[in-house]
């Protein structure tokens, strides 16, 4: 229930500061482990490794005992124990105790930079969310939310290691000292997929040096752009300009971005960004998806087909061939399907009739073929171009070996010394086939650096600690090219901890000294004068240039150059005839490429379609999974009575478990239901089964490897021994036997249909002759929804005020509201991890997400519908494909009701209003009956069964130990905790408040600044003008946590009273729906929420044979 | 007072003479005051028989390990040791703590209801059932209080002034419920020890002077037996029970606001209070039959608990099993002329959902099997009073159950919906309180006079001052046989002649 | 039984049955008796009239004890609810609308109190607990409590007098008449 | 048969009676004044590493506040100094008194005392629960004066605490904050008085701080919450 005493800025950092982060503070660069030492001393900074753990915490609990003691016989203490307050010795500029400070960065990925802006308390990162005057600014992912945690990560790799044992550093210097003096060193080095400029500037200069250097590229999940668009070449989508989009299995939503998604989700809206046009259909985009699985591109997809993996070449072929492209697909047999036929001619005749503004994009992990097709196709649609939506441009990464080439260099001998700096796994995640480990092996040095001690660190022969991207300096490229920078927000916590630059500095360096963190004496690390000097070719000389980029976190006019298409002309390879199963090796929506499994955000964070935690498990259609012969019944979407699903619910669901073989290699893995999911098809997210201890009762891999943390060990199968190089995204052919055994399954959401009831609603923007009208028709109809259509008006005898008779939510300033855009909404992770990380939420573990006790504020409630209803009525068996059914989330939070439920019925008054309209919760008030949960109606609440912030739920059986169990205390990511929000204790409830202490931060703020504006204007203070004005906070100036972490802008918060802000385009000062498309959910209950929904809007293509059957997931309800 | 109403009728009305039929003894076998004395003194002053002990020690152990180990892991690990979660946030607490109350209704209702209704054959039982009354409401008040996620910060509920200057929310149900029920069980427990009075003093002097004796004669405070006392006295009792009246429908009542004024669909029904009361009733008896049949045989009570005691009983366990049962018709009524849809779903899935087990042995415990007690050969076989009796128990247990748990994990987005299963924790506390009931009860059996010693008295014939002049008119129209047995007469000489 | 002098407390007579108690309650009412009791081990009913007692004061306690309850109630929750802290719940009104949610406190408050007066009213008119009282000394009185009907006249009343106190309950059909001494 | 009970037992009930009522009656008076913030924690006055007089430094030299608590106005925290403000002036002044050798030792090289660099652990007394979020900035820019909660610092030899910091006492201020509103320029004036009211109103009527108060309160629009959400998140 308490902040943490060290939270406390009074009790903060004794000599200077914290970290360096702009340039004026470089100068003045602490000793900052002395620091640290002081201040957590419970913490990180005593645990340098892994033997220290044990007895710092015990001699922690020895310093407290001594200290409570002392305090005891103090006389003072008599009246209660002394606490200290220790200032700064020397107070560093900038730092002001208890205020944020937030710096410009952005998190290096393969797809292009995520721009950030970052929180950070007395010198500790907090909370990450997107820079929205970054240009390609598009949000945060789940990934990017969490990587925050991986800092505090207690898995983290902190220590050097020599051959899986704890090396020296003046061993690893001699190393490099030996290096640096040989130029004609045979040294390789492997860089991740993303782009730097400075890496690729010191790579030129490596080159130089070293003659004999080979330069590599890898990551688990790469694809064929290299080969299919030219060296160096990728290309970026610009969603704002496209009119109809085809996605051929390709997640450029989420997994696989192509470009920044703002724009595409922004047209998904009729009534454009800001909610201020009259909703027009022809604004919208129109998306087709082609796909196996449900992605969550697929999801928003006005028309969607499933076919399995190996048929994408003959739809993408059928699509080409319809365009007159029959040259290039001279060896593709034909669709002989009359059904999918229509459907692909039609959607290609709509792609024709938008020319220039269509974009097909084929996912980028799919073979070369249909890549191929898919540039050729929009080459043909004349999409590419500087102003078309598809621009190719050339990166810095150029003339990077891939891994066969790596492979076959070690195997020859011609690199001795291999730098392994990329992100990627490859002794895990390499093809099997490929038997990468055995190359690796034959190098005489292999120096690896990683955040994690995963199997590539531990074949390795030196594995150094990564520092983390908020610890390191480093430059970046967006998608679209624009330059941004990597700055470190605090010194690295661990000594042994290096970054990519440091280490290619330190190559480069005469002496080959390797100078980490800081230089000598405060003077700045190496990678920051690197990063400087490539910047200066870019930005320009001069202080003023290097401050801009500090303070912006990036320089606008630096874009990649475009470059021309190199279009395909001969026939592209035929796939050969598939028999047996298909088998796709999915990229995961927790772990990626398996990368985040020590990530306990991630892990415990629902994959947003299958809504499966901690765990991967082989997804399987449901027709499918019968003819199998693992269910006896076809698994339904809905039953008419609600029963438990075959596998049971909540604590007691387990899977069947099968045995998959796909050339020749076997897996046993747990099976999963997945709707929508095209027949004759298995997918496997990767990147899962890591590591496994004596816990696991499953047999699934070698036991206590030391790859894994406590967050990632025992969660999920490893199916990267199934992949080879041929078929690193799906393989065909599979056989599947069935094991009898089962396994257990957490999932966050056990029911997958609506039951009628119109919660996520969705309409149409055609007339599709079933007497719900056209799209003006429907939008007005959207509030008359489900019960909506005849329940009563809700009418109230009481009169909302109080004693002297002001109305209750008497805040003439601000009323808080909110609305969440469904038509936007894809159902990703990312406002769900951006509030865990802004509201101290705790992870509870798989056993107890089982148990239905996830600790989410938001639940990402993913429904299937069918528009014939989900019980497999007859009328479904007219659509064009009821195994496809339509997929709409719906987040659900508090959705502080101005006449809440839950507040009636506390009975010590935890829970109550505020004047400006919060459904406020007091924790330390709370007793914990659970009634107000009860009473919910959106079972938004949130009850701490046990203590999760004190005992590690991690560990097996922990949280029943009690007073025994094993405490959290230096082993959890207390640091990465807010300050300004309560821990909370056992035995309380909690819930969203609309992050209520970024909302009086504000108003606070926003008070302060009134004074001084009019306090510079020389007038006394008693003649100060005050007005709503100078007290109310500017429109749409305060964001939640879920709302500026949202990659599809699809939250609206704001002022209800304040008719500037967007949101009173959606929602009238009394809260009352304005726009059509708004409505509440459950109003039938008169709860009178702030948070309200918008209806999802369908825009399908009338000429599309399933074009009565979209958008139709509510509306025939009543 | 049974003799009142056999007066002849007055001797200025003529007319044809009706056949007065004598009411039933209450008391069988003309036993004197004496006997009387001696039989329920003897219940706690002789040895008790080895059953009590083979009952006792089972029972009181799996009280200390249930609920004494089962609330220590409790409180020192977290709420989460029990089976709920962030969609069933209550599960078997709260179905435990409102069947324990509602078996806690019978004893007050029998005490007060059949007072002012002057149901005399209360006398016999109500000691019994006030007791079980206080043990119950122990039991019950267990789940409430622990049920908390931080028991050591329960006196919030309690308005005591503070420092922080905040207050409990009076609009609360739960808060209803803190007042209800304390103030119920202080009642009761008045109530109980008032009326033990004058059995203790008869005890008391019944003892050699001792620890025994100092014991009873405290508690007897010095209870002469006066009628200058008995005066005062009785219109003591007549107050505690008018008082206890509505008291007993009202904590009900409150109990079933908390779920009534809630906006869940199946429980916020305006049918409840009426339908928890009966229910309450209902249980209660079952639970009276259940502990005093076999405790009339073990201590040999059969003429102070009669078969007419148990006949009554049995009929109004028929009486609120019928109101009962139509109350959980009525609720599907509602249900689907609302017109709602989720409150029609809810009655829909408690009936077919993953809970349809509950929801049957529900209706057939606490519907079916009471119907048994329209036939008189029922009602007098005290195996099938038991097996009833039992039933009851069971079925209003899965009502409480049907009503949480069924309604909880199916709620109003499909999207939480989650099923609920108890932790082993939950069930041992469970058994444990059935262990403490037992416990405490058989220590009741053990060291209070389990049957009202002054009341049953005054239930003979000669307890009233003017039997004798009764004798001086007697009434000649009046057939001097017990209408129940007169019946069973008549029913033998139609049978012979047939 | 000492031979000391002791202050005597009075005679008590026992009768046969209630019916003879009742006959003899009515006849010493009569004789214009005040300071006597009759002792039964159940309430004899009737016998207030037979001894010319009034009616038990006791309800009227319990009625201002009852309505103390009621105020206290209102006042608790009115107080602290609409005057010290009003807070906002489920939109509900903080002021004098409010007090329907307030009944069922208001009500069991009415009920405690009201058990409360009825408790302790009883006690202070019965001048209970008094553990020591002269009739526990006599042979017969634990009977009282058991099957015995008796009759008690306290030297203390005016009309009382050794012998004629005596002869008149023997008159008036008492047995085992015996003369209650004080202890000490 | 005998009397069981002595004759004394007779009043013995009522005794106990009026002993326990005497005893329960009584512990709760004790409970009430003495376990409550109002006794326990106000009036703590804990001796510091370095006797620092406020007294001295506010009242005789007329620092203000903000010197030393720099961020009082600009973060929730009112920061206490580091090391380097103290030292600022006494490297200069007072050079050579004992008091000041803890901070000599922390601040002068020259010393190479072990304790260099590091800071001073000043006892901290003014201590709301973890879960309480006053914010210093809210209230000292909108006309609440250090004074109103931590008393007369200025004439404080040694800081004691003045006030509960309970939050019926927040309370109190928050339903009524003309009591202790002021123009702004008079925040950090410890000894601000009725005589300064003139200054700032040229109507009559406006005689006391807490008239001037009430005027403030409506021209600046001042309505301090009460619900939870204001100090608890």
């Amino acid at each position: 229930m308490s902040k943490r005493i060290w939270q406390h800025p009074e009790a903060s950092a004794d000599d200077n500061t914290v970290s360096w982060r702009g340039v004026g503070q470089l100068e003045d660069t602490p000793a900052f482990r002395t620091w640290l030492d002081r201040e957590f001393p419970q913490g990180v900074a005593e645990m340098s490794g892994e033997d220290d753990l044990e007895t710092s915490r015990r001699s922690f609990l020895k310093l407290m005992g001594a200290s409570t003691a002392l305090a005891g016989f103090g006389m003072a203490a008599c009246r209660r124990p002394e606490s200290y307050i220790v200032p700064y010795n020397k107070a560093p500029e900038w730092v002001i105790p208890g205020k944020a400070t937030y710096y410009a960065s952005s998190m290096p990925r393969a797809a292009g930079a995520t721009p950030l802006v970052v929180t950070t308390f007395e010198g500790r990162p907090t909370k990450l969310a997107a820079n929205t005057l970054h240009p390609d600014a598009s949000g945060t992912d789940a990934f990017a939310q969490a990587s925050v945690l991986d800092l505090y990560s207690p898995s983290r790799s902190r220590t050097l290691l020599k051959q899986g044992k704890p090396g020296s550093r003046d061993e690893l210097a001699v190393v490099f000292a030996e290096l640096a003096a040989d130029a004609s060193a045979k040294v390789g080095f492997v860089f991740g997929r993303d782009v730097s400029p400075t890496r690729s500037r010191l790579v030129k200069e490596l080159a130089a040096k070293f003659s004999a250097a080979k330069f590599y590229a890898y990551e688990a999940f790469e694809g064929s752009a290299d080969k299919v668009l030219g060296n160096g070449v990728r290309q970026v989508a610009d969603f704002s300009k496209a009119d109809r989009i085809l996605s051929l299995d390709c997640d450029f939503a989420s997994l696989d971005p192509q470009g920044p998604t703002v724009p595409f989700f922004v047209r998904r809206r009729p009534e454009g960004k800001g909610y201020d046009k009259k909703a027009d259909a022809a604004s919208m985009n129109r998306l087709y998806a082609v796909e196996s699985a449900f992605s969550m591109t697929g999801g928003m997809a006005d028309h969607r087909l499933r076919v399995a993996p190996s048929q994408l070449l003959g739809v993408a072929a059928q699509v080409a061939r319809k365009l007159g492209l029959n040259g290039l697909v001279s060896n593709v047999a034909p669709i002989t399907d009359a059904k999918q036929l229509e459907w692909i001619n039609a959607m290609a005749d709509d792609l024709q009739a938008s020319g220039g503004k269509s974009l097909v994009l084929a996912g980028s992990r799919l073979p070369e073929a249909v890549q191929a097709l898919a540039l050729a196709i929009n080459d043909k649609l004349g999409n590419i171009g500087d102003d078309k939506p598809l621009r190719l441009v050339r990166t810095e990464a150029q003339d990077l070996g891939d891994l066969a080439q790596l492979q076959a260099d070690l195997d020859g001998d011609v690199v001795e010394t291999l730098f392994l700096l990329t992100p990627a796994n490859p002794v895990f995640d390499a093809p099997a086939d490929a038997e990468f480990a055995a190359s690796l092996a034959k190098a005489k040095t292999v120096i690896h650096l990683g955040p994690r001690t995963d199997a590539t660190a531990l074949a390795s022969t030196w594995h150094v600690p990564a520092a983390h991207y908020l610890e390191s300096w480093s430059d970046a490229r967006t998608s679209s090219g624009v330059y941004t920078v990597v700055q470190p927000m605090i010194l690295p916590l661990y000594d042994a901890c290096a970054s990519e630059l440091e280490l290619l500095s330190a190559l480069l360096s005469d002496d080959g000294k390797l100078l980490t963190g800081e230089g000598e004496e405060g003077k700045a690390s190496p990678a920051y004068d690197a990063v400087k000097k490539t910047f200066e070719a870019i930005g320009g000389k001069g202080s003023e240039p290097w401050k801009k980029l500090l303070r912006d976190g990036f320089h606008a006019s630096s874009t990649y150059e475009t470059v021309a298409a190199n279009v395909p002309s001969a026939p592209v390879a035929a796939v050969p005839e598939a028999k047996g199963y298909d088998v796709v090796f999915s990229t995961d929506a927790s772990v990626f490429d398996g990368r985040w499994i020590d990530n306990a955000w991630l892990q415990e964070a629902p994959d947003p379609i299958s809504k499966m935690t901690w765990d991967n498990a082989a997804l399987i259609a449901p027709q499918t999974a019968k003819d199998m012969g693992i269910y006896d019944e076809i698994v339904a979407l809905e039953t008419w009575n609600s029963s438990t699903g075959p596998d049971g619910e909540g604590e007691h669901r387990t899977g069947p478990m099968i045995k998959v073989s796909v050339g020749g290699k076997e897996l046993e893995i747990a099976v999963m239901i997945s709707f929508g999911q095209a027949e004759n098809t298995i997918v496997i997210p990767l990147g899962y089964g890591q590591g496994f201890d004596k816990e696991d009762e499953f047999d699934r891999g070698a036991k206590d490897t030391g790859t894994v943390g406590l967050v990632g060990v025992n969660t999920g199968f490893n199916a990267y021994p199934l992949r080879t190089a041929a078929t690193s995204y799906f393989a065909t052919g599979a056989t599947v036997a069935k094991t009898g055994r089962r396994y257990p399954i957490a999932c966050v959401q056990e029911h997958h249909a609506m039951y009628g009831r119109a919660l996520a609603r969705e309409i149409s923007t055609i007339d599709s002759g079933d007497h719900k009208g056209d799209f003006e028709e429907q939008l007005h109809n959207v509030k008359k929804q489900g019960m909506d259509a005849h329940a009563p008006k809700n009418i109230s005898l009481y009169k909302t005020e109080g004693k002297d008779g002001k109305p209750h939510l008497s805040d003439p300033l601000h009323q808080w509201g909110m609305t969440i855009d469904l038509s936007s909404c894809m159902g990703c992770n990312a406002c769900l991890v951006a509030c865990q990380s802004e509201n101290n939420i705790p992870v509870v573990g798989k056993s107890q997400v089982a148990r239905g006790r996830e600790m989410h504020w938001i639940r990402m409630d993913r429904y299937y519908a069918l528009p014939g209803g989900n019980q497999g009525e007859k009328e479904n068996d007219k659509i064009f494909d009821p195994g496809n059914p339509a997929l709409v989330p719906q987040p659900v939070a508090c959705v502080q009701c101005e006449s809440a439920p839950c507040e009636t019925v506390c009975p010590v008054n935890a829970t109550v209003h505020t004047e400006d309209g919060l459904n406020a919760m007091a924790y330390n008030r709370c007793i914990g009956t659970r009634y107000c949960a009860n009473n919910c109606p959106y079972k938004a609440r949130r009850f701490n069964f046990f203590d999760y912030n004190k005992r590690n739920p991690l560990v097996a059986h922990n949280l029943y130990r009690g007073p025994f169990g094993e405490k959290q205390v230096g082993e959890a990511p207390h640091l990465q905790r807010n300050p300004n929000v309560s821990v909370r204790m056992r035995g309380v409830m909690e819930k969203c408040t609309y992050c209520v202490q970024r909302l009086k931060d504000a108003k606070i703020r926003q008070k302060r600044g009134q004074k001084q504006e009019a306090l510079a204007a020389g007038k006394p203070s008693t003649e100060m003008t005050v007005n709503t004005h100078t007290l109310r906070i500017p429109a749409d100036s305060v964001r939640v946590a879920c709302q500026e972490a949202c990659p599809a802008d699809a939250i609206v918060f704001g002022n209800l009273l304040d008719s500037d802000s967007t949101l009173r385009k959606i929602r009238s000062e009394d809260n009352q729906p304005v726009l059509e498309r708004n409505y509440d959910l459950l109003q039938y209950i008169g709860t009178k929420p702030r948070t309200s929904y918008l209806a999802r809007v369908k825009n399908p293509n009338e000429k599309m044979p399933d074009a009565a059957f979209i958008g139709k997931a509510t509306i025939h309800m009543h | 007072m049974a003799t009142a109403t056999e007066h002849a009728p007055s001797p200025s009305r003529q007319g044809p003479k009706l056949p007065v039929l004598e009411r039933e003894k209450l008391i069988l076998n003309g036993r004197s005051y004496h006997w009387i004395t001696e039989r329920i003194c003897g219940v706690l002053e002789n040895r008790q028989p080895f059953l009590w002990w083979l009952l006792f020690i089972p029972s009181a152990l799996i009280a200390m390990i249930g609920v004494g180990l089962g609330l220590t892991y409790l409180v020192s690990t977290g709420v989460g040791v029990w089976g709920m979660s962030n969609r069933s946030f209550w599960g078997w607490d709260i179905t435990n703590f409102v069947f324990w109350i509602g078996i806690g209704h019978a004893g007050t209702l029998i005490s007060a209801v059949l007072f002012l209704t002057r149901q005399n054959w209360r006398t016999s039982i109500n000691r019994a059932a006030e007791a079980m009354t206080i043990f119950a409401v122990m039991c019950a008040g267990i789940f409430p209080a622990f049920h908390v996620g931080r028991v050591w910060m329960a006196w919030f509920l309690a308005p005591i002034p503070n420092a922080n200057a905040i207050w409990q929310n009076f609009k609360s149900p739960l808060l209803w419920d803190v007042f209800a029920v304390s103030t119920y069980f202080t009642i009761s427990l008045i109530f109980w020890y008032l009326g033990m009075v004058p059995d203790l003093a008869t005890i008391r002097d019944r003892c050699k002077p001792g620890l025994r004796k100092m014991l009873y004669g405290i508690f007897a405070m010095g209870w002469r037996g006066g009628n200058r006392q008995w005066s005062h006295y009785e219109m003591a009792y007549l107050l505690l029970a008018a008082l206890s009246t509505p008291l007993v429908l009202s904590v009900h009542s409150v109990v079933s606001f908390d779920f009534a004024t809630s906006i869940v669909p199946g429980w916020h029904t305006t049918i409840f209070p009426p339908y928890f009361v009966a229910g309450a009733i209902f249980g209660g008896f079952a639970m009276v039959l259940t502990i005093m049949v076999p405790a009339r045989t073990l201590y040999g009570l059969q003429d102070l608990i009669t078969m007419k005691h148990i006949d009554n009983m049995a009929k109004i366990i028929l009486l609120t099993g019928t109101i009962v049962g139509y109350a959980y018709l009525m609720e599907l009524f509602v249900a689907y002329y609302s017109g709602a849809k989720y409150e029609m779903d809810a009655f829909k899935f408690r009936i077919t959902g993953p809970y349809w087990w509950a929801y049957l042995a529900m209706m057939s415990c606490n519907v079916l099997s009471p119907q048994f007690f329209w036939f008189k050969a029922c009602r007098e076989n005290l195996w099938v009073v038991m097996a009833v009796a039992m039933c009851v128990n069971a079925g209003m247990w899965f009502e409480r159950f049907v009503i949480i748990v069924g309604t909880l994990g199916r709620m109003f987005l499909p999207g939480d919906w989650k099923t609920y299963s108890p932790s082993w924790v939950e069930i041992a506390l469970f058994v444990g309180t059935i262990g403490m009931f037992l416990a405490l009860f058989l220590l009741f059996l053990r060291f209070l006079p389990c049957i009202n010693i002054a009341e049953v008295k005054w239930t003979l014939r000669e307890s009233d001052p003017h039997f004798d002049d009764h004798h001086d008119h007697p009434d000649h129209g009046a057939a001097v046989e017990p209408a129940y047995q007169h019946e069973l007469h008549s029913k033998d000489a139609a049978e012979a002649k047939a | 039984m000492s031979t000391t002098r002791k202050r005597v407390y009075g005679y008590l007579a026992e009768f046969p049955s209630a019916s003879a108690l009742y006959k003899a309650a009515e006849k010493v009412r009569d004789a214009g008796f005040r300071k006597w009791d009759c002792h039964t081990p159940y309430p004899v009913h009737g016998l207030d009239g037979a001894m010319g007692m009034k009616r038990s004061i006791l309800p009227w306690f319990v009625f201002f004890g009852g309505m103390l309850g009621t105020c206290t109630g209102f006042g608790l929750a009115y107080i602290t609810q609409v005057d010290i802290y009003p807070t906002v719940v489920q939109a509900k009104p903080a002021n004098i609308f409010t007090v329907p949610a307030f009944f069922p406190i208001m009500f069991e408050l009415t009920i405690l109190f009201s058990g409360f007066t009825t408790l302790f009213g009883l006690l202070a008119l019965m001048k209970l607990p008094r553990l020591n009282h002269p009739l526990f000394a006599s042979r017969q009185f634990h009977r009282a409590t058991d099957d015995a009907f008796f009759v008690a006249i306290e030297a203390r009343d005016p009309k009382f007098s050794p012998d004629g106190t005596r002869q008149f309950l023997e008159d008036i059909g008492g047995k085992s008449i015996e003369l209650v001494e004080e202890e000490d | 048969m005998a009397n069981f009970f002595p004759r004394w037992t007779n009043f013995l009930p009522l005794k106990i009676a009026v002993c326990a009522g005497a005893v329960a009656g009584g512990a709760v008076l004790a409970f009430t004044y003495y376990a409550t913030p109002k006794t326990l924690d106000a009036g703590y006055q804990p001796s510091q590493p370095i006797p620092f007089s406020h007294k001295i430094h506010v009242d005789q030299l007329g620092l203000d506040c903000r010197y030393c608590h720099s961020f009082v106005d600009v973060s929730g925290h009112s920061n206490v100094p580091g090391n380097n403000t103290c030292w600022n002036c006494h490297q200069h002044v007072a050079k050579d008194s004992p008091k000041l050798q803890p901070l000599r030792n922390r601040m002068d090289p020259t010393l190479e005392h072990p304790d260099f660099g590091k800071p001073i652990e000043w006892v901290r007394i003014h201590k709301l629960a973890d879960y309480v979020y006053f914010n210093h900035s809210a209230h000292v820019n909108r006309g609440i004066s250090c004074q109103s909660c931590h008393g007369q610092i200025n004439h404080m030899e040694v800081v004691y605490q003045e006030n509960s910091l309970s939050m019926g006492w927040c309370l109190e201020c928050h339903r009524a904050p003309e009591k202790h509103l002021r123009p702004l320029e008079e925040v950090f004036n410890l000894n601000y008085s009725d005589a300064d009211v003139a200054k700032y109103s040229k109507d009559a009527g406006v005689k006391t701080t807490e008239d001037l108060g009430l005027k403030l309160k409506e021209h600046w629009q001042i309505s301090p919450k009460t619900s939870c959400a204001t100090c608890h998140h």
